[in-house]
């Protein structure tokens, strides 16, 4: 399923972002990341809040303005943010605020064809768009249309925001945190949801998530972030399998019940996430990494190849090896 | 201090300053206000019981102090509290001298001359001496203010120790009435023009003054009147609103206010807790309409007969007034020995509407505007004014000059309709610079009527010392004001300006004695008094 | 810091300047002449002439403004016109009643709002709620002159326990029972429709930091609710109470006008009707003045309280 | 009052009030044709009306000074105040709208520019501004509608920007952008229907505050011209103690109808506002129950607990018979979905409901203390020091304004019985054992300076002030990042075994369960379905819910891609009068039977289960 020769649709190269912390000091959500998803793909993105994730998905679509770096769509520099949006559209973590209380679903979902005119959402007239993607996302149109946000379930929302976005025929969805508000029950739903829907509409995913279990459920590749870094791209199997960076395997051994097979974080990982405002020099993992030493803290290690589409930005990588170890305890 | 208040009647300031003082009184023609204390004997200059604070409310503060400038009514009333006239006015009409010793005139009141009482000082200890007297009058005759009404004074000086010369370009021998008022007050030479201290000669001294609020007085210990005065001091609040001041009265904090509502003097006056102090008898306001007769319409004497003929004075001072007015036909207070009959139209509807048509015929429509300052009370005057003018066939309308205005400025000319209060004079000749047309170039003169008859009526008035001489010029000016209607006049204000007080204030109004024994008023219209012979019970 | 304070102030000043320009500006452009007001209806019109050059009428708006302003920065505000009294001087005796009043009326409503709001929250819908809700809203409806005039009638003059005006008022600090006695109906007056502004802003507070969890959790900690209520509740929910004190002790300069006048208290509302009727040019744009910076040190005072009702603030900085 | 939707509804009082509103605007469309009395006829001409008459027959509302009709005039009063109000509000409203959202939505320059503007526009006197044009244009309706107008324009353009600034942040406003929708789109689109209702609320306050201020301006005397309510009452404030009825009538509708408006606005603002709880605030509690065991040891003892929450929705039954046992140093687990009840029955323990009425049914016993009927002293105390309780949100679960020190102290002084001195050398013992250094500091912190994990330690050393025996965890580390959620249950688990204290732990995660807990219980529609000691509810799950729990996870173990298994539809909202099992429309397994009875409670050795068709051991999950 993963193909990562065929060409990127998105290409995001050296982003930097940051926000004004008072008195003329600025934090840096993002610094410096660079990634590539190509056409068809799910990338998975995952980190602890405060990392940048959402910084980075919504830089993407320029909702927040870079300050350093670019997006590439399809190989250009789409100069005209508006015609990024068009082709690519975002879904948010919590679907009923992000529905506009005011106004019914139909005319939510077909808020794009407004903005795009009816031609961007395909065949068809503006009611029979809206009640066709309604039917995709699983809503009945008769039931659904006349309804206002408040009126809908967390799972309903998150349809009705489905639908929308999909209205207009992008290519791409930016998904932040998309089940993190649902029920467990409800999350299942979703999840099965997006895969059709990428099969049916041809998408390629970006998947910004906090929850391991959910992002390996649903991705190819996967993106491990920390402080606004990146430490380690791999394809799904062989991250799970395979993590080679201290952070990625700290992150796998908190999940309860241990489904990943490393041993508990409290052995790998110490103390807080530092402040973004006032960054660890070198790596920013360092402070709570047992192996960090002088290096660490003079160098902020680039990524290195550790395998096919493997990346790992650390100094001293964790041996592959030791998990099997942990998995066969 | 230029708040709109429910029931204020404010007139030309300066008329008010010049003319305050005694009314001109035929003795017993009107009983003096049966809760005025005293009766029609003089009031000995003693008290029966001294010390003790009053407190009392006026309705407006004023603008100072300065004797040489233009002065609110506020400002005389707390003057006339601390200070003493030259000249004091008596029942029956007349004048005697009050400060001064003597006042006398050479035959032809071309020169008078005024001596003083030894031994008076001002409040600052500086004796009251001639050149005293002539540094006051000087003032008051070069005032940018107050010239106008000592025009026919030459210049003035001082002959010896107590007494001054004042030298006329033309005989005036109706000098003396000027000087019971503004012109007769004599403050310390070193405080002449001073605005916001007073330094006079009076039973009371100003202790503080706190503009638009207060003003304390204490009494004098070297006033010149042994014996007087009764209080120790008199605590004065401005309360512009006339519901307030009946309030705190009832509720006790005052023990007596100027100026009730129409409607408080009524239930007042049957009411064991207060005593209504009229100025009844008194030289009082007008209240009245102001024509513009230089213009068309208003330059057609039928057209001002027939506005004349259409106001039922009666129903107005009923409603308006509750009935305690009287209706007025000139300036001149009904109890005036210079009152006369005149013909001056009375209510006639069907002939008013009989002229106006007759003068729609020839002319056309007439749309009257009438102007009026921006007080409740007075809008409703006018109100029902104009509906009795809409009846007679005159398209009425009613405009409010700016509360920032100046009713001059909108007086000036540039009006149809006025709705006025003045002409409280003592002496007809009061209102010679309202009046006397000065060969059309007087701007005092409002209506800009230009009348030989009442020039020459004026005149009279003024150079003659002969009663009978005076009474002529002055029959002469009623009558042709009568017939030619320049002012439509609708009521003495003797009635409704009053001063309320509890039953312990005793003194105020009434006659009073002059130090040789003789009476003087009290009070000169129902809001101006002195208080030198005020108390207290104990 | 002290860059932080220097923008303010600038900002202070620029805002100072603009009202005031605006407000001489204003009374220079309304009908009416003081020469007029000070030589009475009979002056001849050369000593008009002579009484506007005196007063320095005879020169453009801009002069003259800039000339008080000039004044102003050495705090010469210049004399009335009319009394030819100083207005620092009329100010100075103004000033006095006016704060006290407001700061009484403030007080009064924050003593009459917080218990009630209290009670209305700790059972909302009920009955206390219900009565508190609906009185609230009769209080806001009321004129204040009708208010006023009842209130003088029932204290003053029905059971005679209170005077109903304010007159030779005596100082808080020599006799502040006399003071208080005088200024008790005013203060009243002016609080009871402030009260209710209150009631209905804490109470809406209060229920919305009622449902907090760490109220919740005080409850489940076995706290009593009186004790809750005070120490737990009432501060978080204060924010925007202190804001609408702070808002209305600057607008109330102005609305206290009608208050002023029903009690004869000597105030800055008063003078400062009185001084536009009377294009009192230097006394108005003074007032004027002090209300504007009033309300930015008001402004800035609420800032610090906001820091002390909720150390959140603090943090932030500005 | 089931099913009643009272909080979206329109309370009755302001009902009444657009009742008032809707009687002057139809009097005063009808005036012409009403059978009044022309309002500026002088009754002392014609005789019709006396002068001051009192009100009657004749004249409903009396006379005035000149015999004026006073029903006619309040009547002729009625359009210049809709007229001032509506004009002022609606030109006040639209242009201060739309300088707030320009300001609040554009922001940079602008805003700096309108925020400058209107503080100078609310320093600046009105008074000043209304005599200044008064006196320069004249006393016309359509000069004062302008300087109110202009003077209502800085207060509008505040609570709109304030509101919109709030809106802009807002997820929908940022999915609109995302959707590449232009500014101006956003602005009508998004901004401005939502801002449409505060600001109506606020417009309703503001016209009511527009014919109070009038009637100030008419007693001062720099009113219009034109005959209007203030102008009535100041004509007769004058009259007042001689013929009230002048201007107490017409003061009366004035106060009427600014009090409609108030009550109207109120209405709109409460028809928009978050639900406010409109029930009274009432904790009822049942008959205890005829079974109620004598006293236990047990650190908890829950007997058939039923609480229901009379919402203004409806009742809920947040708690359908739940009984429940823990003992010392045993550890429970509550597993649910969101509204499954599992927070429920914990504030049914402590009796600390967000909603205000609530009916509890059973008992609740805590170290033997019948919490649900107990003498209000005794119930505090115990709740003070048996009980600690630590709940979802660290965030929220610190009172923001109050130091660390005196939320850790406040237990120890109030039910410890300790001095000052001697609770805060505790609460450093305290702290040091939550895993927080430099205590001292930490004492003087406020919560917003310590980061979530920090903030849940102290929850936690809140909880352990008084060594409680029983101890009340809320899903402590929903809100916490994954490696801190691992820290937190670590020290949670550690103390709890130090103190063999007994803890009920509630989460959503299933998983985290079986690392901490010793029983777990499944919690669905209110009720325990199903409750089990944690291995065995692993490998044995019985109930379908627990089942289909279990499945919708996703598989570690299955490739990437792998469906989920999916439960069909939405969690209920349980309510009193539900039949059959709260499960039957989404299992796979319900018959006509789960539908229509309630499922029984089949035991079997420590494994509970309430259901008709338990899965067997041999089914596959």
């Amino acid at each position: 399923m993963s193909r990562p020769e065929s060409p990127p649709l998105i290409e995001v190269e050296d982003l930097v972002v940051s926000y004004p912390a008072g008195r003329a000091r600025r934090v840096q959500a993002v610094s410096g990341v660079s990634l590539a998803i190509a056409s068809g793909e799910t990338l998975g993105l995952v980190g602890e809040s405060g990392c940048g994730k959402s910084t980075l998905a919504r830089a993407i679509l320029r909702l927040v303005r870079a300050e350093h770096g670019r997006v590439l769509l399809a190989g250009d520099d789409p100069l005209d943010e508006r015609r990024l949006r068009r082709r690519v559209q975002m879904i948010f973590q919590d679907p009923v605020s992000s529905l506009n209380p005011a106004r019914r679903v139909a005319d939510i979902v077909a808020e794009g064809l407004e903005i795009w005119g009816t031609d961007a959402g395909g065949s068809g007239g503006r009611s029979e768009i809206v009640e066709r993607v309604l039917h995709a996302v699983g809503l009945d149109p008769e039931t659904f249309g006349a309804r206002r946000p408040h009126e809908l379930s967390g799972g309903q929302a998150q349809r009705v925001c489905l639908a929308r976005a999909l209205a207009i025929r992008p290519e791409m969805l930016v998904l932040d945190e998309p089940v993190s508000a649902l029920d467990v029950s409800v999350q299942a739903q979703i999840l099965n949801l997006l895969e059709r829907l990428k099969a049916e509409f041809g998408l390629t995913m970006l998947f910004v998530s906090h929850d391991l279990s959910v992002v390996r459920a649903i991705s190819d590749r996967v993106l491990v972030m920390y402080l606004g870094r990146v430490c380690e791209v791999a394809p799904v199997d062989e991250l799970f399998r395979r993590a080679r960076h201290p952070y990625t395997r700290a992150l796998m051994a908190s999940v309860p019940g241990k489904p990943f097979g490393v041993p508990p974080a409290s052995r790998l990982i110490e103390g807080e996430p530092p402040s973004p405002i006032d960054p660890p020099s070198g790596c920013r993992f360092r402070t709570r990494c047992p192996r960090a030493d002088q290096r660490c803290a003079d160098v902020a290690p680039d990524a290195i190849a550790v395998g096919e589409g493997h990346l790992v930005a650390c100094h001293h990588p964790v041996d592959p090896e030791e998990s099997h170890d942990d998995r066969a305890r | 201090m230029h708040g709109t208040s429910a029931r204020t009647r404010r007139g030309i300031q300066l008329a008010a300053a010049l003319l305050i003082g005694v009314p001109a009184l035929t003795a017993g023609a009107t009983a003096p206000p049966a809760s005025a204390p005293g009766g029609s004997a003089p009031e000995p200059a003693t008290c029966p019981h001294q010390g003790g604070t009053a407190r009392f409310a006026l309705d407006n503060d004023g603008t100072g102090f300065d004797t040489t400038g233009a002065i609110a009514p506020g400002s005389i009333r707390l003057i006339t509290a601390m200070n003493d006239s030259l000249v004091a006015a008596i029942p029956g009409g007349g004048w005697k001298p009050l400060l001064a010793e003597s006042i006398t005139a050479n035959p032809d009141a071309t020169v008078w001359t005024i001596t003083m009482r030894p031994g008076i000082t001002f409040h600052d200890g500086a004796p009251v001496d001639g050149a005293a007297v002539a540094a006051n009058l000087e003032a008051f005759r070069t005032g940018k203010v107050t010239a106008y009404a000592f025009t026919a004074v030459d210049h003035i000086t001082a002959t010896g120790p107590l007494t001054a010369e004042v030298h006329m370009n033309r005989p005036w021998g109706a000098f003396p009435y000027s000087l019971i008022g503004q012109a007769g007050w004599m403050v310390s030479p070193s405080t002449i023009g001073t605005n916001d201290r007073f330094v006079g000669v009076g039973p009371f001294m100003l202790e503080s003054w706190t503009p638009g609020d207060s003003a304390r007085l204490v009494r004098n210990p070297h006033y010149w009147r042994a014996g007087l005065p009764c209080l120790d001091a008199v605590e004065i609040k401005f309360i512009p609103d006339s519901t307030v001041r009946r309030q705190a009265f009832d509720a006790g904090d005052i023990d007596g206010f100027i100026n009730p509502s129409v409607e408080d003097i009524v239930d007042l006056k049957g009411s064991p807790a207060a005593q209504v102090i009229t100025g009844d008898g008194a030289a009082a306001n007008e209240y009245l309409l102001l024509l513009n007769t230089t213009k068309a319409p208003l330059d057609d004497v039928n057209v001002r007969r027939a506005l004349a003929m259409a106001i039922d004075r009666d129903l107005f001072i009923k409603n308006q007034e509750a009935g305690l007015t009287t209706k007025a036909s000139s300036f001149i207070d009904l109890n005036s020995p210079f009152a006369v009959p005149t013909d001056y139209p009375d209510y006639d509807p069907a002939a008013a509407k009989q002229l106006i048509a007759a003068y729609v015929a020839a002319h056309g429509p007439i749309n009257l505007e009438i102007k009026l300052e921006p007080n409740p009370s007075v809008r409703a005057n006018v109100d029902l004014i104009a509906s009795f003018w809409n009846d007679a066939g005159v398209d009425t309308t009613i405009t409010e000059i700016g509360v920032g205005q100046s009713a001059i400025t909108a007086i000036s000319d540039n009006y149809q309709v006025f709705s006025w209060f003045q002409f409280s004079s003592i002496d007809p000749d009061g209102e010679y610079p309202f009046f006397h047309s000065g060969g059309g170039t007087n701007v005092l003169n409002w209506t800009n009527f230009v009348d030989p008859k009442i020039d020459e009526g004026f005149d009279l008035g003024r150079t003659s010392q002969d009663p009978a001489e005076r009474t002529k010029g002055y029959t002469m000016v009623q009558q042709e004001l009568a017939s030619q209607v320049p002012i439509l006049w609708i009521d003495h204000l003797n009635g409704v300006e009053a001063a309320v007080a509890n039953p312990k204030l005793h003194g105020i109004g009434g006659i009073k004695a002059l130090p040789d024994g003789s009476p003087a008023l009290g009070m000169v219209s129902g809001s101006f008094f002195s208080w030198a012979g005020v108390w207290l019970d104990g | 810091m002290s860059r932080l304070l220097a923008g303010r102030l600038l900002r202070l000043l620029a805002l100072v300047v603009a009202v005031t320009l605006v407000c001489y500006v204003l009374l220079d452009a309304t009908p009416g002449d003081p020469a007029v007001w000070r030589l009475g209806n009979n002056a001849d019109p050369a000593a008009l002439a002579a009484m506007r050059q005196e007063m320095g009428l005879d020169r453009p708006v801009l002069v003259r403004y800039l000339r008080w302003l000039g004044d102003a920065a050495r705090f010469d505000f210049g004399t009335s016109l009319f009394t030819r009294r100083s207005v620092g001087g009329l100010l100075t005796t103004a000033l006095p009643a006016t704060i006290e009043l407001l700061v009484l009326g403030e007080l009064l409503a924050v003593c009459i709002a917080v218990p009630l709001a209290l009670r209305a929250a700790r059972r909302p819908g009920g009955l206390v709620d219900r009565g508190v809700s609906v009185g609230a809203f009769a209080a806001l409806s009321i004129p204040s002159f009708v208010l006023a005039l009842y209130l003088g009638w029932i204290f003053g003059v029905r059971l005679g326990w209170l005077p109903t005006i304010v007159s030779h008022l005596p100082s808080p600090w020599r006799d502040p029972l006399g003071n208080l006695r005088q200024m008790f109906l005013p203060s009243v007056t002016l609080a009871v429709p402030l009260a209710a502004v209150y009631i209905r802003l804490l109470r809406t507070d209060l229920l919305a930091t009622l449902s907090e969890d760490y109220v919740l959790l005080a409850t489940a900690r076995g706290l009593g609710e009186r004790r809750i209520m005070w120490r737990h509740v009432l501060r978080p929910s204060s924010t925007n109470l202190v804001t609408a004190i702070g808002m209305n002790v600057a607008g109330l300069v102005g609305g206290a006008v009608v208050i002023e006048r029903f009690f004869a208290i000597n105030g800055v509302g008063q003078l400062l009707v009185s001084s536009i009727v009377g294009k009192e040019f230097s006394t108005a744009t003074t007032i004027v003045m002090l209300m504007t910076v009033t309300v930015v040190l008001v402004n800035t005072i609420i800032d610090v309280l906001y820091a002390l009702v909720d150390p959140r603030i603090r943090r932030a900085g500005v | 009052m089931p099913g009643s939707d009272r909080s979206r509804r329109f309370p009755w009082l302001a009902w009444a009030g657009a009742a008032w509103i809707a009687l002057l605007v139809i009097t005063a469309l009808l005036a012409p044709v009403l059978p009044l009395r022309d309002p500026s006829a002088k009754g002392i001409r014609t005789g019709e009306v006396g002068r001051f008459e009192s009100p009657g027959w004749n004249a409903w509302f009396g006379g005035a000074r000149q015999g004026e009709d006073q029903l006619a005039r309040v009547v002729a009063g009625i359009r210049p105040a809709l007229v001032l109000g509506l004009v002022v509000t609606l030109l006040g409203a639209l242009l201060g709208g739309v300088l707030g959202v320009a300001a609040g939505y554009l922001r940079g320059r602008l805003d700096r520019l309108a925020v400058g503007f209107i503080d100078a526009a609310l320093a600046f006197p009105v008074l000043v501004l209304v005599i200044a044009a008064r006196a320069a244009f004249g006393a016309s309706l359509v000069v004062i509608i302008a300087i109110f107008t202009a003077a209502s324009i800085a207060p509008y353009a505040r609570l709109v920007r304030g509101a919109t600034l709030t809106l802009a942040e807002r997820d929908f406003v940022v999915a609109a952008r995302a959707m590449g929708a232009t500014r101006r789109r956003i602005l009508w689109r998004e901004l401005a229907p939502n801002l449409a209702l505060p600001l109506f609320s606020f417009a309703c306050l503001g016209f009511a505050v527009v014919i109070l201020t009038e009637g100030g301006l008419s007693f001062l005397g720099l009113s219009v011209h034109e005959l209007t309510w203030g102008q009535l009452i100041a004509e007769g404030a004058g009259e007042i103690r001689h013929h009230p009825h002048v201007a107490l009538i017409p003061a009366t509708v004035m106060f009427l109808t600014v009090m409609a408006f108030n009550l109207v606005g109120d209405g709109l603002g409460q028809l928009g506002g978050r639900r406010r709880p409109v029930t009274v605030q009432r904790q009822r509690t049942g008959p205890p129950s005829p079974d109620a065991p004598g006293p236990l040891p047990a650190p908890l003892s829950i007997r058939n607990l039923s609480t229901v929450l009379h919402t203004a929705t409806g009742d809920v039954m947040a708690v359908d018979d739940v009984s429940l046992e823990v003992a010392a140093a045993e550890v429970v687990g509550l597993v649910g979905e969101s509204g499954s009840g599992k927070t429920m029955i914990l504030r049914s323990i402590v009796g600390a409901f967000p909603v205000a009425d609530v009916s509890r049914n059973g008992s609740v016993e805590v170290d033997g203390v019948d919490v649900l009927r107990g003498r209000a002293e005794d119930v505090q105390r115990t709740l003070g020091t048996a009980v600690g309780m630590i709940s979802q949100n660290p965030l929220t679960a610190l009172n923001p304004v109050r130091r660390i020190e005196h939320q850790l102290t406040e237990p120890m002084t109030v039910h410890g019985g300790l001095t000052r001195a001697a609770a805060r050398r505790r609460a450093l013992e305290l702290l040091d054992q939550v895993g927080l250094t430099d205590g001292a500091r930490r004492l003087r912190s406020y919560p917003h300076e310590l980061s979530g994990g920090m903030r849940q330690r102290v929850t936690i050393a809140v909880a352990l002030a008084n060594h409680p025996s029983l101890l009340l965890a809320d899903e402590p580390t929903t809100a916490l990042d994954v490696t801190i959620q691992e820290q937190i249950v670590t020290l949670l688990a550690r103390l709890q075994d130090e103190r063999t204290m007994a803890m009920v732990f509630v989460t959503h995660d299933l998983a985290l369960l079986g690392e901490i807990a010793d029983t777990i219980c499944v919690v669905y529609g209110g009720q325990i379905v199903e409750r089990a000691p944690a291995a065995e509810l692993f490998r044995h799950p019985r109930h379908r819910y627990t089942v289909a729990l279990l499945a919708s996870r996703p598989d570690p173990a299955a490739p990437s891609h792998t469906p989920l298994a999916v439960i069909p539809g939405h969690p209920p909202v349980p309510r009193p009068d539900d039949r059959g099992c709260r499960f039957a429309p989404r299992c796979p397994a319900a018959t006509a039977q789960c539908r229509e009875e309630r499922p029984p409670e089949v035991v079997d050795g420590t494994h509970h289960v309430r259901c008709w068709h338990p899965r067997g051991d041999d089914e596959p999950a």
